[in-house]
């Protein structure tokens, strides 16, 4: 199976991680290098770093649809969802308010704050995602009362892509009165976003996830919602956020979304062809099964599983063709369960076993997918051959699934 | 890395896979739902394995334990296969990480699973 | 009193934060470039990385005295403190114990923290720093009881630049069975740390305080004491610290600290002479005063007031010689009240406005110091001109106060 | 930046700053404990402002409304000068940042604290 010295280098799990741009690299250099005075200083050496922050403050606001002065830096989309959902939990408590709505397939760093919650007394609900890993409005109409203090619902999901219909989640919301929390780490730069037409009242966004570096994202707040610092100390950040500002950060992260959302409709169509095509030529494959709704998902996504083989190990030999995927197998968590993501859109566990996640940007091209689409049957067939199970399935001592 | 050079060079180049259509004995464990099923196949001639064979479900280090302990009770008598624990099977590895030391204990209780079922089935033909 | 095209630029302010050395930058660059895979993805890509990642707990466990399975990374210093802090909290709070001990003149990352847990029922004791700005141990011992959850003490003062009796205050902590919390910050990478010799639990660093890049720290807690998560999600630090992991920072940070801690001894003893022979300047200036302990002093550090100016103007005036340092002064924090390190050592309020921090690392050269040395008594004399108080002080309308 | 351009050409240069020695009236606010003292120092014809000179311990903003301020009444009548407000000075430093703005309060108050005296005195002296 090794392949025979014509080994390609493709990178295509960008869901996980992005690779920063010449320009992303180059911003973070400059002002790392030539702008390291801290923005709290008086001086000017400190002052050109201050006007550095707002001025990307400012465009980056502009390319989400808010004001300067409703967007918080933080270290990334984990702080920014802990930080949003505290900050909207202790709200809710002075008000009287002690429920949340979320969703069963949301990102960890949202699940997890919600399981403290409900150790403190919060009342969760966490509403289904079906079998296309969509939220249905119908059922947060269901849900929200006016004991909600606050709705979380993530804008597109980092497993199987799919977009929720933020914008009319966000409508209920505002009838009721209730914020409204979306985690876009998965969209921001890769979709068109617009807090205000969106009705979205908090938004985390992350730069890594979007050719920028790590280490840095930001929070949306709209004015008139109280945040609450989760790290507290010095006044930075209008006293919500201490810490000496990561400036290089910052511009880079900048400059990441401005070259992101630059063309971005091409781009979108681009990444969804080479994922379209990709799939097609996957999907030949017996016994596979893409995840997740076709219609509404991310352009760069491809969720699919392969019935008889473990994710894990399929990772691996992929990696041996040269080729970065991820999947939502128990064994690459260290959990025992697979992805909750799979188990929440219903898959069974034997099948979320092997599921592979292939996440395109538009630096991928069709020479890469026709790659993939050689070398991954390869890996399927190979494993397959390996399996008790695909045995026993072949021989009809087991039903399949798919 | 993830894993040593050892347990790449197995889950790469896996000895022993396969299955034995006339085997004398066969042991699975596991479940799909966990995301691990081993089963083992034995030939076994005057209480030697003679040769055995693995199938795996499962990740890169389920695999390579499956080939490593292949390796390590081929030829043996069957006494002594069953004195070859999982921690041995992990050394031979040159380690593995600490949440996938469970993949070695599925394989040690595979290969037993299949001489107790080897002993069963004599003891039945005995009687 | 502006130079004539004879300016120099003199960065000396580098307890606010320092420039990164060229190796920082280059390994920055380096690993954003080549090593952008995400640590906890299985491929190759993924595992390069995990790799840098342990290489670098290592080598800054090292520094610091500890085990690399003892080192969390964080964003920063104020991450490290509030969670460090917070986590002992809830720890002593399910023993019972709902006391915390730190001292009057702690950073506010710690002081903060300290309020919100005041509020919610911890009894809050600041331990005076005295004239000097030192804590005695006996005050330790005499607040410590078996009530004490957590005693926090930073290692130096970012003002004063005072060193506490480390080694000591963990010892009285260790005898009573309290943790004990120090806020290294402006120590590690300028003083000799070793955890286990100066019996510290737990400890807080930030990268950008020693010419690494900023939003990059790291929190070290002995093995043994549990620790609570701040920021809540991901498998990531031990699943202590959710949020993809900022190898590119992690590795510029075990860079830094690498080259600051090689041949400390010589730098030390070359910053303090730089230190010392401006002190020795400055002093000349009349009614000047130099703060806090000057034998227990971070050797870049020198803290000084003048008598009838105010801090920001004199700032602003020193800035346009080129040279950036900072002040205490009120209007440097947009407080009211003049920097609460100043008032803990007891200088009245109008001398706390006239305080002058120079903080100095070993790229500072002994003909910037004479150009230091020239400036400032300039633009104190062009200050004391301008100044109401100044004239009567000089009437002998009002006293002295230095 | 920190401040405008007005402001620190004002800082850097601040016009008017001094004492005159024999003062028609003078006028001082704030203190050292909050960190800004303003004192205004006028000659007086016929109602007329002929000549002003401040002393200020406070920060960049504090000289530069100072000296903005002084020029701006300079010349003028008592009564015009009293409209002079603070608003005005920090429109004509091209403003200040919001937790400044208490420095141009603090100016206005010593000029009409200046103004003040000085119709005092002229009282006492009618008296
Ligand atoms: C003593 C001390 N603690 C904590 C901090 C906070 O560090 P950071 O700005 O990296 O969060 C600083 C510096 O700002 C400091 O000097
Ligand atoms: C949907 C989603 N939310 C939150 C996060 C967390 O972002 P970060 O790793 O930058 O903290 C991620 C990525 O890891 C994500 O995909």
């Amino acid at each position: 199976m090794q392949s025979k010295g014509e080994t390609m280098k493709i990178y295509a799990d960008n869901a996980a991680t992005t690779k920063p741009t010449k320009k992303v690299i180059e911003t973070l250099m400059h002002y790392t290098e030539q702008v390291f005075g801290n923005p709290s200083s008086l001086y000017t050496t400190g002052q050109i770093a201050k006007d550095a922050l707002e001025d990307a403050r400012e465009r980056i606001a502009k390319h989400i649809g808010c004001m300067p002065n409703e967007l918080y830096f933080t270290s990334g989309g984990s702080e920014s969802d802990n930080q949003a959902i505290m900050s909207a939990a202790q709200n809710g408590l002075k008000n009287g308010k002690n429920k949340i709505i979320s969703s069963t397939f949301e990102h960890h760093a949202v699940l997890h704050v919600l399981e403290n919650l409900g150790k403190q007394g919060f009342e969760i609900v966490l509403l289904p995602v079906y079998e296309d890993g969509i939220v249905r409005v119908e059922d947060l109409e269901n849900a929200i009362d006016d004991k909600t203090a606050l709705v979380t619902i993530m804008t597109a999901n980092n497993e199987i892509g799919t977009i929720q219909p933020i914008k009319q989640l966000g409508e209920v919301c505002k009838r009721h009165n209730v914020v409204f929390h979306t985690d876009a780490v998965q969209a921001v730069g890769h979709l068109p976003i617009n807090v205000k037409e969106q009705n979205i009242d908090m938004l985390s966004l992350s730069a890594h996830k979007f050719h920028g570096p790590k280490g840095i994202g930001a929070l949306y707040v709209k004015k008139g919602i109280s945040l609450q610092s989760l790290i507290g100390g010095g006044a930075q950040e209008r006293r919500k956020r201490a810490g000496t500002e990561n400036v290089p950060g910052i511009m880079a992260m900048a400059a990441a979304l401005d070259e992101a959302l630059e063309n971005l409709d091409n781009k979108m169509a681009y990444v969804a062809n080479l994922r379209d095509s990709l799939q097609k030529e996957l999907s030949k494959i017996p016994y596979s099964k893409v995840n997740g709704n076709l219609d509404n998902r991310l352009p760069g996504i491809l969720n699919i599983c392969f019935e008889g083989v473990e994710g894990e190990a399929m990772l691996l030999y992929t990696d041996d063709a040269g080729i970065s995927v991820s999947s939502g197998s128990a064994c690459t968590s260290g959990d025992l369960d697979p992805s909750h993501v799979l188990l929440a859109i219903g898959l069974p566990h034997e099948i979320a076993h092997g599921s592979m996640r292939i996440s395109l940007c538009d630096k991928n091209t069709m020479e890469e997918i026709e790659y993939i689409a050689q070398n991954v049957p390869k890996v399927i067939e190979r494993l397959r051959i390996m399996s008790p199970i695909w045995k026993d399935l072949q021989e009809g001592k087991k039903e399949h699934v798919i | 890395m993830l894993y040593s050079e050892k347990v790449f060079d197995h889950f790469r180049f896996p000895r022993n896979m396969g299955e034995i259509a006339d085997a004398d004995a066969i042991g699975e464990v596991g479940n799909a739902k966990c995301g691990d099923i081993m089963r083992i196949y034995l030939k076994i001639d005057n209480e030697v394995i003679t040769d055995i064979k693995f199938q795996t479900f499962g990740c890169g280090s389920a695999i390579a334990a499956s080939s490593m302990a292949t390796e390590m009770v081929k030829g043996k008598r069957l006494d002594e296969a069953l004195q070859v624990t999982n921690k041995a099977v992990v050394e031979a590895l040159d380690g593995l990480p600490k949440n996938k030391v469970h993949c070695s204990v599925l394989v040690e209780e595979a290969i037993k699973e299949a001489i107790n079922n080897y002993r069963k089935s004599q003891e039945n033909k005995a009687e």
